[in-house]
Formats: structure tokens, C-alpha cells, sequence
């Protein structure tokens, strides 16, 4: 009996990541990279800022976005690192390191914003 | 070795090897890799996003220190080429979105470009929606 | 395991459905199933029309079969196309349970088209690519069949004779270069048809007769081989095919004067384009095959055809169809036309010239597929049982592959079935000597000056001279002395390539030798016949002679030329009459 | 192009491989005439009838639809009997086999790995009961035909292997038209083996090799999408694994 494979866990991740970051990213980055430093754009001030994380819904936005990122980034970077690599064989340290960033990387965000 | 019902058993095939560097020999397989390569922009902003709220979690002092560090020649030159690359990302990922999805309304399929046409009108939104949000 | 139950030469439509036909019929039986090609790049994938079989209210039997007995000049054996009428629905019906993609009405039921010289639409299509997916659909059901071993790109060069009956043949795996016995019970031959006898055709390089030839040199006579079809719409230069469905639609043909010419030649009067009735079928374009192909030679004698880079021309116009049809209907005319012609159909007219399709004739078989030759069956355009008579209708061939070779695969594993055991001995010596007589003859043989290219040019040329379109028997004399004397010179032809890995070189000159055999038998059946009827048009004889060739014809291989002789058509209710076409509206 | 006397000629650079002589394969240059209306297969069919009766190729219907005669041109997989000369002049035309395969001879390449995956995923309806004959035919109306039409127009003519790089380094990968395929018989309205070929589909050799190169697609000549089949089963696998892990009890096993 053939296996099916557990891929569409990993995969499904990938997907929810790749939607939120091609929605708000370019944004986000735009404006806290580039716009607000550079002023283009007035940055609003730290008070408001403060204000806006205070907020839960937000935080849980923040968080969210941030972990599907990097699951995102996770997935695709293992496979990049296989095909552009040739390293199907280093198959589960390369998982391991891929998806366990994005694991420690998640329980790190979201204990620092409960804490805000 | 068997394969179901073919049979391989002809002793002089020539196996030509895959080349190593097989990516940059078509410039689509370079925009492949390319595109691939946007998940660096993609984890790089999520760890800074993640920083820029713990620093307006630490105070205003660490907020301040960080947005000095967001003006460096330094950052603002990561940050040009990353929002390069994400924005790469959300062309690719909304491009190739109708290929994944298929929709139905009744007993129609619902045609690529109306999918895509979706897909950049909610970007617009969203982008919009997180402008005001930070700067109003 | 060399030794199977039934081996089936051909990979084709008829190959694929009497190989399906064996095993259901005892799923115990084992059948070889040998092509030269892998299955699915067999020619039936290039048809396009589509497949004809009556399932329509308005539709009759009777009608089916009366349009192809006169479409065939009375030449048609009558008990077997009735046979084959009532059975054509239930074919196309199982072929739609395996997954056929038919096009359909909207309420789900399997539309149908009109076709050339039919009185009803009785088409199914799948768009204009039905063989393609007739094929396919045929070979992946092929696969779930456990029984069907597959010998893919074997090349079958002899059929195996023992004891009085056909067991097997010997064939070249084109990988390896080794050549094996493949041995059976019985045999069916279902290798399709010769085009490529003839130098502009409609057939791809694989349709070079050699079933006809293996069964011909077995003593098996081929039958009614005069007759070849032209299908009045090929593109010029490479001959590929704008299917029959384009006029079915509604497209019309037009010579250089934008002049409907069809009219001049008792095909009917023309309908505009608008007409709710265009277009009638039975009547002008939609006439039968032979008529259209010799109603564009008398144009190109009054100097009405249009002079092209590859030879006169005239216009199939589609335009009136508007984009839309034409890329629901008739998408891959619109493709080839663009590749290959470098016009748009939309907005251009399609220049198209007469172009030899189909080989009426072939192995001489009963209305169960088999031949003279015990436990030898054949099928598919390779036979000839006949329902196609002097001229065959349009998309009656596709449903003939499905008809025919179920009928041929049930009764070739029954006769398996009471057979003894193989005995595989002498049936390995033969082949001891078959490839021996390969290789003297092509692979270790020194000097040799002749080209394979130069004998199949020439070969082409003379067909086209002398058996072409018309012919008389001046023309027909040069072109039976001619291809004696290409047989004498490729006795010295000789080879670039001595390898056995996929030796193509090889594969060539052995088809060409069995076209050199079909072309002699087609020459020879069409000088004996001093009569015109159907496709087969003599200046020199322009009537038709009821009296003394309301006959098959069978040519026997002979040490020089071949024997030609005569056996009865099979008349039963439909009493030789006039072909009418065009008088439909009058009635 | 050059020009020896009136006639324009294209000079092709012809990869050749006779496994008896050699080890390794080289290359033929072979000078052809450049003619409007040839394409790369009347190019090479010139070459066998009057330069070299040995070279060696497959082809059949030269319209387009048989499949066999796909090659490299220029390091692009092509359908010879679809690709102008004149495309490619002035300058040569490096011809060579289908890449990712292995290579039997000259420009033929080995079919097995394909054959057998094709077979593998079961391309033919599966029904619990069969409908007999006398019923006529199933009812699928057009909107139905047209969920998998797409995927039925596969010619098997190996181009989009060809184009994949994950099939070169991993050829254990289904591959592109063997699942274009299997999605052709998933979606037909008279199918019921979807369950069956989820087994063979959602492996670690399915789909999920596959990182949407979507080359496949662009050098398919038919249009098929393979590149948007796999992408669409994707989707199914994954709610279907989703639904297996929160739901167990809707799945069948
Ligand atoms: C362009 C075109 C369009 C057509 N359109 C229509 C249409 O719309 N409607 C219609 O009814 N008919 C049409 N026809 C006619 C019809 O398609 C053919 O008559 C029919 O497909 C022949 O099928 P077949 O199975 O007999 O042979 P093929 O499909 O030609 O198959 C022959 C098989 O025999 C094998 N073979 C041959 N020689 C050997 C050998 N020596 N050893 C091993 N294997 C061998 C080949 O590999 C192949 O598998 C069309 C024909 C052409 C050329
Ligand atoms: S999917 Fe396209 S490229 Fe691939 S084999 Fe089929 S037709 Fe060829
Ligand atoms: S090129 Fe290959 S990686 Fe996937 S999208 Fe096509 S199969
Ligand atoms: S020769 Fe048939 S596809 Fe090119």
C-alpha cells in the first residue's frame, strides 16, 4: 500500500503564507522600510503606535502574519534549497531546519507579543 | 528492474547528467529560482516586523533606537531590495493563483481572468486598508 | 514469453479494439498486441471528422446503409453493411462509456454533424479531433486489460505459417535489432492503410502497407485495390488534411472565379450561405469524396483553379462561419491551416487541392475478419470486408476500426480457443531464416548502388501518374512496367547504416519493399478494370459496366506480376441504381 | 544562414548517439536548404534521404498530433514537425533529443519511465457498475465536458518532462502529463476512481515534488496545463488531507 505523503500539512501552511504575504507585505515594508525613514510619509508617532499594539486583534493579526511568513519562507526555502542544491538526498535535516526555524520562530513571536 | 508492465532491459542507454547549475541556463528557470528566492524577503520582514513591535513594546527609547536604525544606508538598501522581491512575490503568487484555483458558480467555471482580476482588486484593498491604518 | 494466445499486428483503432474484444471475450487469453509505433502515435490519431453511426430519431438504418451502398457504386457487400449499421451505435456507445470525450447537445446527449454523400447528420465528433480521441481513449483502456501484453515498436516483417494456418509472425524489436517469434493461435492483421504509395497524401509516414503485403506474399489475395480515395480538401505542399466537417458545417469550395463550381458537375444547386438549409446534405459540397476530388480536375482543365506555389488550388471558405463556430467546431482546421498554409480561416479562405486519403481495398476478408488463410484475421483500413465499396463515405472508417475489430477480435480468440497447444519449433526455425534473410539482404550485403529514396520517389511519381485521379490504360501500362523495374533495382539497393539500435534505416527499406507489393497489386487491379466506378475514373472506359465488373477484385501475388480475378459483390435488397446527389430538395 | 549558389541553406548541428560505436554521443553538421515551408523534420527527413541513411528519429503524422517527433532546438523541447526553419535563421540549429531522458539512439530517446507511469495512474473510467450498452449514453452536457476537455488533448509527446527540471533530478516524479492525465479521468463527470488514484497521486512522487516551475505548461503545444493540473490537485490533496485528520470518520478506507 503506497503512503500518501503528509506534504499538504507543510503545504497548506505555505499557501495561507504566501496569500498573507503577497497581500500585506509590500505594504508593511513599504511603508516601516522605506517611506517612514526616508520620510516620504509622516511616521506616526510612538503614542499611537503603542495604542495600535495594545490592541489583541492586532497582535493576533501581527502574529499570524508573521509565522505564515515564515512557514512560507520554510517550505520554499527547503525546496529551493533541494532543486537548486541537488540535495533531495539531505531530505530530513534540511526539513528539520527549515520547518524547526519557523516552529521556534512562531513560539518566539507570539510570546513576546502576549507580553507586550 | 520491473516497471508494471514495460519492461527496460536495453543494456546501452546513454544517461546524460542532470546539470548542477541547471538554473541558469534558461531565463525561465532563473526567474524560477527568483521567485523562489522572494521567501528571503518574505522571513527577512517578518523577523523586522516582529522587532519593530517589541521595540514599541520595550519603550519609546528602544522604538527610538530602532527607527534610527531604520534610516541607516544600511537598512534602507535591505529594505529597497526586499520590497523588490515581495513585490515579485505577490505578482507571481496572484499570476499563478487561477491556475490552482477553479471556482464555480452554477455549473460554470469561473474564467482565469475574473479569478485574477480578484486577486489584485483585494491587494489593492487590503494595501489601502493597512495605509490608513498607519498613517491616519 | 514468446507464445501467446492471439497476436494482433497494428496498435491502431482496430488493433486496440480487437485486442479489447480478445480478452473480454476469455480473459484467459492472451494477446500480443505488436506495433511498429507506440500505439497512440498510430494514424488514427490524425482523423478528424469523426465516426458515423445512426442514434437520431430522424435517422434510419435503412438510410445508413443506402447512402453508403451508393456512395460505394453498388460495390458494396450488402449483408455486411448491414451488419455493420446495426451495429455502429452500440460501438460508438461503448467507446463513450470508456471515456470518449464526445461533443455533446446541451442536454447532455452526443451531438452529431452531417458528413459528404449522407442524407441524415450522423456524425459523432469530438470537435474535429475525433480519432485522436478515439485513440486515446481506445489505447488507456487498453491498458486496465491485464491480457493485452504490449510489444511496442516491434516491427512485424513476416507472418508465421504451420501447419496449414497462420500461428504467429516474425517480428524486429527496433530497440535490440533482434528478430522473434511472437507466435498465437491466430493472427489479426491490422496495420491500416498505404498511403504513402502515393507522393501527396493525407497519411503519416508509418501507413505504408505492410499487413497488405505480409498477407499478399502468404497467398492471401488483397481485394478491390484499384480503388483509393482522394479527399478533395488536403493543403497544398504537405497534403495534411482540412476535415470533411468544415463543409459539414457549412464551409464551401469556390475555383478562382469565387464561383461555386460544384453546380457545373450534377452535385445540386447551390444554397447561399445565410440559407437556413445550407448546407443540404447530399448536394454540393456535401457530395461524396470521388465526385469532388474529379469535379477539381476538370476545373484545373478549363483553367479555373488558382495557381499556387505547390500546384493549383481552389478555396475552401469558411469565413461565413464566423470566428466563434469556427473554434467550437472546426478549432484544429483553424490550427493547421495557420501553421501550415499561414492563413487564418477566419478571415482568409483555405486554399485546398485534391490529396490521395484512404485505401478502399485491402485484405480480402468475410463479414467476421478472417481470410482464406485459417486462423488469419484482419481489420481496420487493412481489410477489406466490404462496406466501402468503389468510394467510401466519410467517417464510416472509424466506426468500421470499432465494428470490424471487435467482430475480428471475437472470432480470432474463439478460433484461438479451439486450437492445440502452440508448437514453437518450427515456428523458430522460420524465423531463424526470416532474419537471416534480413540481414544478408540489407545488413552484411556488400556493393548495392540503389537508394531507398530514389526507388520510393520514383515508385510515388508513377502511382500518381498512372493510378491517379483518372487514369487509362496507357498510363496504367507505363506505371505497371515502371514499378517492375523499381522491383528489379531494389534488389541492389543499399544501406547507410548496419546497426541494429533502432535501425530506421532498416524499418524503411522493409516498408518500402511491401509498398513496391501494394503498389503492384493497386496498378494491376486498376488496369483490369475497364470500367469507371466510384474512385476509380478510366478515360478510356468512362461508363460503368454492370454486366462485367460488378465485382471484387483480387490480386494474388504472382512470381511477376500479380493474378488478378473476380469474385461477386453480395447484392440483397438494394439492386445496383444511379448515384443521385443534389436532387434531395426536390423531393 | 549561408548562401552556397542560389539556394539559402540553414546548417543543422545534429546530436549523434550510435550506442554499438560510440560511448558518448557527438555531434553532425549537416548543411540543408532554408526553405519557407520546411520545418525541422523536413529538415532532418532531407538528411536521411540524401545526406546520411543512418540518422536516426521518430516521427509519423508531421501535422501535430501523433506526439513522436518532440526534440530540442536549440536547448527548447519542440515538436520538429511544428517548428520553421526560418525561425531559427539566420544562425544553426543545435537539434538533439528530448532532455531528461535517456537516449537510445541518435535523436530517440527511451519511453519506458513514461509508459509506465502513465499506466500507473490508471488512465481509464472506474466504475462501481457499468451501465449496460442498451441504456445508450451517459448524459454529460457541455459545461461537463468542458471540466476536463482541456486535459484529454494530451498528445504524450514528453515536452513538458522535457521542460521540467524536478523530472531531470528527481525522475521518479510522476510528472507533468502523466497527472494532467489522471486529472483528465478525475474530472470526468462518468469517473469514480478519484479515491483510487489519490493513492498514486498524493505520494511523496506525486504532486508534491512538483515546486510550479511551470515550464511544462509553456512548452506544452497543446495547451494542456499539466502545470495547472498538478497545482489544482494540490488544493484537492490538501483538503482532502485536512479533512482525513479533523474528520476521520467521512473518510473510506
Ligand atoms: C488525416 C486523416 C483523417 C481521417 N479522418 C477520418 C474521419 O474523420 N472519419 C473516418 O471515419 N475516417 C477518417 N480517416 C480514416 C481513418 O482514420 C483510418 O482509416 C483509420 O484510422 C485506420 O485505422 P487502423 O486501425 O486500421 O490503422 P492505423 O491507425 O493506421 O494503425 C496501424 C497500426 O499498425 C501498426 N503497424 C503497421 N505496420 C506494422 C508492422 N509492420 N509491424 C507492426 N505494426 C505495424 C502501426 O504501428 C499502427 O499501430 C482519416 C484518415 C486520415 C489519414
Ligand atoms: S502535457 Fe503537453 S507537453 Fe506534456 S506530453 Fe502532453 S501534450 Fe506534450
Ligand atoms: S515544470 Fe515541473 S515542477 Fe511542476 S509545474 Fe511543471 S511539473
Ligand atoms: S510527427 Fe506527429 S507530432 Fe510531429
Amino acid at each position: 500500500m503506497v503512503k500518501r505523503s503528509n506534504e499538504p500539512f507543510w503545504w497548506a501552511l505555505f499557501g495561507a503564507g504566501g496569500v498573507v504575504a503577497a497581500l500585506c507585505l509590500p505594504a508593511l515594508l513599504f511603508m516601516t522600510g522605506v517611506a517612514f525613514p526616508l520620510e516620504w510619509l509622516a511616521a506616526p508617532d510612538y503614542e499611537s503606535l503603542y495604542g495600535l499594539f495594545e490592541n489583541p486583534l492586532v497582535r493576533l493579526a501581527i502574529l499570524a502574519i508573521v509565522s505564515l511568513s515564515a512557514f512560507h519562507w520554510a517550505h520554499r526555502f527547503r525546496f529551493t534549497l533541494y532543486d537548486g542544491l541537488h540535495i533531495k538526498h539531505l531530505n530530513a535535516p534540511v526539513a528539520l531546519f527549515c520547518y524547526g526555524s519557523a516552529i521556534a520562530f512562531t513560539g518566539f513571536a507570539a510570546l513576546s507579543l502576549y507580553t507586550f | 528492474m520491473t516497471y508494471g508492465r514495460y519492461q527496460k532491459y536495453h543494456p546501452w542507454l546513454y544517461e546524460p547528467r542532470f546539470p548542477i547549475l541547471w538554473w541558469i541556463k534558461k531565463w525561465a528557470y532563473i526567474r524560477f529560482i527568483l521567485r523562489e528566492m522572494t521567501s528571503l524577503a518574505v522571513v527577512f520582514y517578518a523577523v523586522v516586523l516582529l522587532l519593530y513591535v517589541n521595540a514599541v513594546s520595550d519603550g519609546p527609547e528602544a522604538f527610538a533606537a530602532f527607527t534610527a536604525w531604520l534610516k541607516s544606508p544600511l537598512s534602507i538598501s535591505l529594505h529597497a531590495v526586499a520590497f523588490f522581491f515581495l513585490v515579485f512575490h505577490s505578482i507571481t503568487w496572484f499570476n499563478l493563483a487561477p491556475k490552482a484555483m477553479v471556482i464555480h458558480i452554477g455549473a460554470k467555471k469561473v474564467s482565469g481572468s475574473v479569478i485574477l482580476a480578484m486577486n489584485y482588486l483585494t491587494w489593492v484593498v487590503v494595501t489601502v486598508g493597512l495605509f490608513w491604518l498607519l498613517t491616519f | 514469453m514468446p507464445v501467446h494466445d492471439v497476436v494482433i499486428v497494428g496498435g491502431g483503432g482496430a488493433g486496440l479494439r480487437a485486442a479489447i474484444a480478445v480478452t473480454e471475450t476469455d480473459p484467459s487469453l492472451e494477446v500480443a498486441l505488436v506495433s511498429k509505433v507506440y500505439p497512440m502515435r498510430s494514424h488514427t490519431v490524425a482523423a478528424e471528422g469523426g465516426a458515423a453511426a445512426v442514434i437520431k430519431d430522424h435517422d434510419s438504418f435503412e438510410n445508413h446503409i443506402f447512402d453508403t451502398i451508393s456512395g460505394g457504386d453498388w460495390l458494396v457487400d450488402q449483408d455486411a453493411i448491414e451488419l455493420f449499421v446495426n451495429e455502429a451505435p452500440n460501438e460508438l456507445v461503448q467507446l463513450e462509456h470508456w471515456g470518449c470525450p464526445w461533443s455533446r447537445e446541451p442536454d447532455g446527449k452526443v451531438a452529431v454533424r452531417p458528413f459528404g454523400g449522407m442524407k441524415k447528420e450522423r456524425t459523432w465528433y469530438a470537435a474535429d479531433k475525433t480519432g485522436f480521441h478515439m485513440l486515446h481513449s481506445l489505447f488507456q483502456t487498453s491498458l486496465k486489460y491485464p491480457g493485452i501484453v504490449p510489444y511496442d515498436e516491434w516491427f512485424a516483417t513476416t507472418l508465421l505459417i504451420h501447419d496449414g494456418r497462420c500461428q504467429g509472425v516474425a517480428a524486429l524489436e527496433q530497440r535490440t535489432g533482434r528478430v522473434e517469434v511472437i507466435a498465437g493461435r491466430s493472427v489479426i492483421i491490422c496495420t491500416g492503410g498505404a498511403g504513402k504509395v502515393y507522393p501527396f497524401t493525407t497519411n503519416g509516414a508509418i501507413k505504408t502497407g505492410d499487413g497488405m503485403s505480409m498477407a499478399y506474399r502468404a497467398g492471401v489475395p488483397l481485394k478491390d485495390m484499384e480503388f483509393v480515395q482522394y479527399h478533395p480538401t488536403g493543403l497544398p505542399g504537405t497534403g495534411i488534411l482540412i476535415t470533411e466537417a468544415a463543409r459539414g458545417e457549412g464551409g464551401i469550395l469556390v475555383n478562382s472565379d469565387g464561383y461555386r463550381y460544384l453546380q457545373d458537375y450534377n452535385l445540386g444547386q447551390p444554397l447561399d450561405v445565410s440559407d437556413s438549409n445550407h448546407p443540404v446534405k447530399k448536394s454540393m459540397e456535401l457530395g461524396p469524396r470521388d465526385r469532388l476530388s474529379q469535379a477539381f480536375i476538370h476545373e484545373q482543365r478549363k483553367g479555373r483553379t488558382i495557381k499556387g506555389k505547390f500546384g493549383d488550388v481552389v478555396y475552401l471558405d469558411v469565413r461565413h462561419l464566423g470566428e466563434k463556430i469556427i473554434d467550437q467546431k472546426i478549432p484544429f482546421v483553424r490550427e493547421l491551416a495557420s501553421k501550415y498554409a499561414g492563413i487564418d480561416p477566419v478571415h482568409e479562405p483555405i486554399p485546398v487541392r485534391p490529396v490521395l486519403h484512404y485505401f478502399m481495398g485491402g485484405i480480402d476478408t468475410d463479414k467476421t475478419g478472417s481470410t482464406s488463410l485459417p486462423g488469419l484475421y484482419a481489420a481496420g483500413e487493412v481489410a477489406c470486408v466490404s462496406i466501402n465499396g468503389a468510394n467510401r463515405l466519410g467517417s464510416n472508417s472509424l466506426t468500421e476500426l470499432l465494428v470490424f475489430g471487435a467482430r475480428a477480435g471475437r472470432a480470432a480468440a474463439q478460433f484461438a480457443l479451439e486450437q492445440s497447444p502452440t508448437e514453437l519449433a518450427p515456428l523458430r526455425k522460420q524465423v531463424v531464416d526470416e532474419d537471416e534473410r534480413i540481414t544478408k539482404s540489407y545488413l552484411t550485403k556488400e556493393g548495392g548502388t540503389e537508394r531507398i529514396s530514389t526507388i520510393r520517389t520514383e515508385m510515388r511519381d508513377t502511382m500518381e501518374d498512372g493510378a491517379g485521379i483518372y487514369r487509362s490504360e496507357e498510363g496504367l501500362k507505363n506505371t505497371c512496367n515502371k514499378l517492375a523495374e523499381l522491383r528489379d533495382r531494389f534488389s541492389n539497393i543499399s544501406l547507410d547504416d548496419r546497426s541494429l539500435t533502432y535501425n530506421t534505416e532498416l524499418i524503411s527499406v522493409l516498408e518500402l519493399d511491401a509498398m513496391l507489393d501494394v503498389a503492384e497489386a493497386v496498378a494491376h487491379s486498376a488496369r483490369a478494370r475497364k470500367e469507371s466506378r466510384g474512385s476509380h475514373q478510366r478515360t478510356d472506359h468512362p461508363v460503368r459496366d454492370d454486366d462485367s465488373y460488378l465485382m471484387h477484385s483480387m490480386a494474388y501475388k504472382g512470381d511477376g506480376a500479380p493474378k488478378i480475378d473476380y469474385k461477386d459483390v453480395v447484392i440483397t435488397r438494394w439492386p445496383p441504381g444511379e448515384r443521385v446527389y443534389g436532387q434531395e430538395q426536390a423531393e | 544562414m549561408s548562401n552556397s549558389g542560389l539556394q539559402p541553406t540553414i546548417d543543422l548541428e545534429v546530436y549523434r548517439y550510435r550506442p554499438e560505436q560510440q560511448a558518448e554521443p557527438t555531434y553532425d553538421t549537416f548543411t540543408v536548404p532554408l526553405r519557407d515551408e520546411w520545418v525541422i523534420l523536413d529538415a532532418l527527413n532531407y538528411i536521411k534521404d540524401e545526406l546520411d541513411g543512418s540518422l536516426s528519429y521518430r516521427w509519423s503524422c508531421r501535422m501535430g498530433v501523433c506526439g513522436s517527433c518532440g526534440m530540442m532546438a536549440n536547448g527548447e523541447p519542440v515538436l520538429t514537425c511544428a517548428a520553421f526553419l526560418k525561425s531559427y535563421a539566420p544562425g544553426s540549429i543545435r537539434v538533439e533529443p528530448l532532455a531528461n531522458f535517456p537516449v537510445a539512439r541518435d535523436l530517440i530517446i527511451s519511453m519506458d519511465d513514461f509508459m509506465e507511469k502513465m499506466n500507473r495512474i490508471q488512465p481509464w473510467i472506474i466504475t462501481d457498475e457499468e451501465k449496460p450498452l442498451e441504456e445508450g449514453e451517459y448524459l454529460q452536457t457541455p459545461d461537463q465536458v468542458d471540466e476536463y476537455k482541456q486535459f484529454s488533448m494530451c498528445i504524450n509527446c514528453l515536452l513538458c518532462y522535457s521542460a521540467c527540471p524536478i523530472y531531470g533530478m528527481e525522475p521518479s516524479f510522476i510528472g507533468p502529463a502523466a497527472i494532467a492525465l489522471a486529472q483528465r479521468y478525475n474530472l470526468d463527470s462518468r469517473d469514480h476512481g478519484q479515491e483510487t488514484r489519490m493513492d498514486i497521486l498524493s505520494t511523496d512522487d506525486g504532486i508534491w515534488q512538483c515546486t510550479f516551475v511551470g515550464e511544462c505548461s509553456e512548452v506544452c503545444p497543446e495547451n494542456v496545463d499539466p502545470a495547472g493540473a498538478i497545482q489544482r490537485y494540490k488544493v484537492t490533496s490538501t483538503n482532502d488531507w485536512w479533512k482525513s485528520k479533523l474528520l476521520p470518520w467521512t473518510s473510506k478506507q
